[in-house]
């Protein structure tokens, strides 16, 4: 295992401490329980938005606390769901009087962890909503599986609804449009090579040389289906064209497209990915309005990429266009 | 019937059954994790191992009651151990402490109750049924084997002896079936021919209740 | 060799295709001969900045074409200079009357391909200069080298002489500037693994199991030493160390700090480097009063890491500071 | 004196010669590549490669004259190779064209200064010197070789001939250098024990002028 780590049981801490130090003004970060929250935190009547789950996946979540987008993060162990702990300690550190939205990505660990966070909470008179982020279409039958799984449009959601909640909407509010963006939001990624973690210490799974995995998670779990590797304009349709189809998405209708690198791919190969997307969207007469191109959820240092499109109307695009300052996203500041 | 049956089941034998869960957890480590990257995220052992080590550290002192020293490895692995796993044997801990309160010895009925409680809150948890390739497969059997075997009037330390084997055979079972809860599911027919790591994690717990709750060296 | 590309001689121009695709607000993007620039170019009176050389180290320099940073950048194939006429039709198109400044990375082969283009480029009687980026530190003995290779400082040259060319700076000034800042800033680097360049189609370097790569090149040129491999303690001290010593930084001054990935190293690990960093210089007493974490100059894929510091005053704070905007860098935008 | 010295060179010699240079290059890419592996960034196959081709490509038709083949040349390396070998190569091709402008056919001592010429030009352009582990340390001996036989009054091929043999010992003569010019001096002592690369191209391009310039089939 080659990483620039200490000691396998530190990467999180020290990464977090790490990520703290580089920015002062934009995060605080806590140790025991682990969080990373807004420097100006807590901010008095707007709601609180928290997310967390495993880390391997930055800059997600840490990485987009600040100004318009999340009041505090909870990172987990490396792919594992953090502990009710955090997330507890984080909503009392955070919240400003108006309640608190956590954001939860589709996993059993992470959904029971922040259900019980959730009811602890409550039972200290903090109004707590959640909103589930369930966007990966590679998984197909979600009666027959603990349901699809949050992958890229974690990030849209975190960026939308911080932006409605920066701007004051209440709780009720802030809850709607982070439902509208994960209704109308569908994901779906592949694999060139595994990723190791840290506390395993070898790779999660093995590829040969010539061969992909389509529909990868992002802790590396298997995906739809492997097979031989492709030129990169077939993988992009492989990838786009499921997206597109579960969002029905029509001639004439805009989209917020991400082409998303899971860690290790250079950007170099993202822009390839992302000048066929162009293509295939240009072909079927879907205008791409707003674009992200680079690492925004990632699986520690796997090959391979994600494409995320956002069904975008005016309200979306406008709240994704706020201002919002944080460590991996900053515009308008 | 045997001599194991000698004592009642004190906060000892309780502290005993957790200790040898937590060694059992940290000696087979690797082999959880192992079978977890096969259908899951590779981290099933270093989860049970860092929650279980920080109970160890949690646990109340000498003459404990068995209901605290169940409810500080709750907090311990609620705390400590993340993912699906955590509040899954968090709130089994929870609920096994619950059925026990107040008691300073268990009766085998007590020790029968405790971990069908235990069950019963992984199941409002995790909301799953038997058949769905979870830690749930090992558990249900072998709460069954443990109750009927008692009913049948065996001794504490036969049928916990018989609910390990249980346990054991409904891990084994889980190999050839498709996952449709936790993480697992996502692989659909591919996570046949596997076994489920929590129905191992869940195996070693009930081995090490058979070892320890009915007597035995208490460490 | 797994890669996200469709065919190896196409890589390059499809991935700057892409940039343009994804900002059409930002960059321009010409085909033959290639080269990226701003959208909004010639800006009439401003000094033009041009940089570029091998591509394989995305963002740079495409990444940083636009407001407040360059004015073109001409992208060669993989690792391998841009040839004189990308840079001779750069400049004929963005040059806004007020003289063209080349950043060029310190290889023979870039060196001479932008000394070719300025031999033209003057011969049609547009005003060049140059200024020559060699900071990496690893490169000991200039004397008996083709001197020290231009790194990650090119980043802080880019940004800096970019906002004194966009506050209207004269050519003079601009070039006093960039100078300035190249006088100033050191980096170094290490691998991890190596990195495979398309056309060839095996890693460039082969590294054991065990083993790193001290003061690595961005091409994957051999480095200072080869060793086992350290804990990201260690290895971080023995980037900044040399670092620090050749700039000769005491106690009481101020940097900006990078701490780079090579492209395929996690964001997670790049922040265990930055907190021990942190601790390296703040024990000196050195202040980081600007830093960036992040993949900004890297090797295709390669894991690894490069740290970057510049010496810093008021003077090139504020030009640090000043708006930003470009695909991989922005600010007060 | 032999046979081969019969007609003079003209533009379709040329011609042949580039076309020789550019086959011998295409042939051994991989091999130009994996030395520029060892001690460089792996590329200087492809650079050559890709430039020559484009060469080809760019012609002037039938009838041309040597000049402007080879300002043919030089344009497309200087527009085609980037990296050193590109400015270094399009620079000896600009000079060697100069060298000879106007001559609708070169005699033996046009050939040798339009080798000279070259080499002048790639030591103004990189400014290095014998033994710094470049292409001149193989194309410098070759151009006094090929000085030296025509002087002591060999034929052109055979003085050709003697050339490519001194670029290839000059080439063969970089492998225990340590190179200080060019990416490799990047690596000092670790760069001993390597052939350069530009001078294994620069011995492709003698050898393809010995084979070529003094008559043989014209390709
Ligand atoms: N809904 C559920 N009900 C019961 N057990 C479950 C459920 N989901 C997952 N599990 C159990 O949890 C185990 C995985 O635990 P672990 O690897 O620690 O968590 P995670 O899947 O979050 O990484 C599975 O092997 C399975 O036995
Ligand atoms: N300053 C120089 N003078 C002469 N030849 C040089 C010089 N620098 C490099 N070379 C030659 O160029 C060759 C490398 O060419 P190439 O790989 O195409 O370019 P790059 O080094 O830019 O990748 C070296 O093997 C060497 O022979
Ligand atoms: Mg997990
Ligand atoms: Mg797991
Ligand atoms: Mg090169
Ligand atoms: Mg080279």
């Amino acid at each position: 295992m080659k990483k620039l780590i200490n000691r396998v049981e530190a990467v999180v801490d020290e990464a977090t401490q790490g990520l703290g130090l580089a920015h002062p003004d934009l995060v605080r970060v806590q140790a025991e329980p682990r969080f990373v929250a807004r420097a100006d935190a807590p901010v008095q009547g707007k709601v609180a938005l928290i997310s967390g789950g495993g880390s391997g996946h930055e800059p997600l979540h840490g990485g987009y606390v600040g100004r318009g987008m999340l009041d505090a993060a909870c990172p987990g162990e490396v792919f594992t769901s953090p502990v009710p702990d955090q997330m507890v300690e984080a909503a009392k550190a955070v919240h400003g009087g108006a309640g608190v939205l956590f954001i939860v990505k589709n996993y059993t660990g992470d959904v029971m962890n922040f259900e019980l966070a959730a009811e602890l909470l409550q039972a200290e008179g903090i109004a707590v909503r959640s909103v589930l982020v369930a966007d990966d279409v590679a998984v197909e039958n979600s009666l027959y599986t603990a349901g699809r799984r949050g992958v890229g449009g974690t990030v849209f959601v975190e960026k939308i609804a911080g932006a409605a909640a920066e701007a004051g909407a209440s709780l009720d509010e802030v809850e709607r449009i982070a439902r509208k963006v994960s209704d109308n939001v569908r994901s779906m990624g592949m694999a060139l090579t595994s990723c190791t973690v840290p506390a395993k210490g070898s790779p999660t799974f093995e590829l040969g040389e010539d061969e992909m995995e389509i529909g990868i998670g992002i802790h590396g779990e298997p995906g739809r289906e492997r097979m031989k590797l492709r030129p990169a304009d077939e993988i992009t349709a492989m990838l786009a064209e499921p997206v597109i189809d579960d969002l029905g998405l029509k001639q004439g209708e805009q989209v917020i497209a991400m082409v998303n690198g899971m860690g290790g791919t250079p950007l170099l190969e993202l822009y390839i990915v992302y000048r066929k997307l162009a293509e295939i969207l240009g072909q079927r007469g879907i205008t791409i309005a707003r674009n992200l191109v680079g690492n925004y959820i990632t699986s520690l240092e796997m090959q391979g990429c994600s494409i995320t499109l956002l069904r975008a109307d005016d309200e979306l695009l406008r709240l994704w266009d706020a201002p919002v300052h944080t460590p991996a996203l900053r515009w308008g500041v | 019937m045997a001599g194991d049956a000698a004592a009642a089941v004190d906060g000892e034998r309780i502290r005993a059954f957790i200790r040898r869960f937590a060694e059992k957890v940290a000696a087979q480590k690797d082999e959880l994790t192992a079978l977890d990257a096969a259908i899951g995220d590779a981290d099933h052992g270093t989860n049970m191992d860092r929650g279980l080590q920080a109970a160890l550290e949690r646990l109340p002192g000498e003459g404990a009651a068995p209901g605290d020293l169940l409810k500080a490895v709750a907090m311990a692995l609620i705390s400590k151990v993340g993912g699906a796993s955590g509040p899954l044997y968090g709130t089994a801990f929870l609920r096994a402490a619950a059925a026990v309160a107040g008691k300073a010895t268990l009766e085998p009925g007590d020790v029968a109750a405790l971990f069908k409680a235990a069950l019963a809150g992984i199941q409002e948890r995790g909301k799953a049924g038997r058949g769905e390739k979870t830690m749930v497969d090992a558990l249900a059997p072998a709460v069954e084997a443990l109750d009927a075997a008692l009913a049948r009037g065996a001794s504490l330390g036969e049928a916990l002896a018989e609910a390990a084997r249980a346990a054991r055979e409904g891990s084994d079972a889980t190999i050839p079936l498709v996952a449709t809860k936790g993480r697992a599911s996502y692989l659909g027919e591919r996570s046949r021919g596997h076994r489920d790591p929590g129905s191992l994690s869940a195996t070693l717990m009930m081995e090490a209740a058979a070892e320890t709750l009915a007597g035995g060296p208490a460490s």
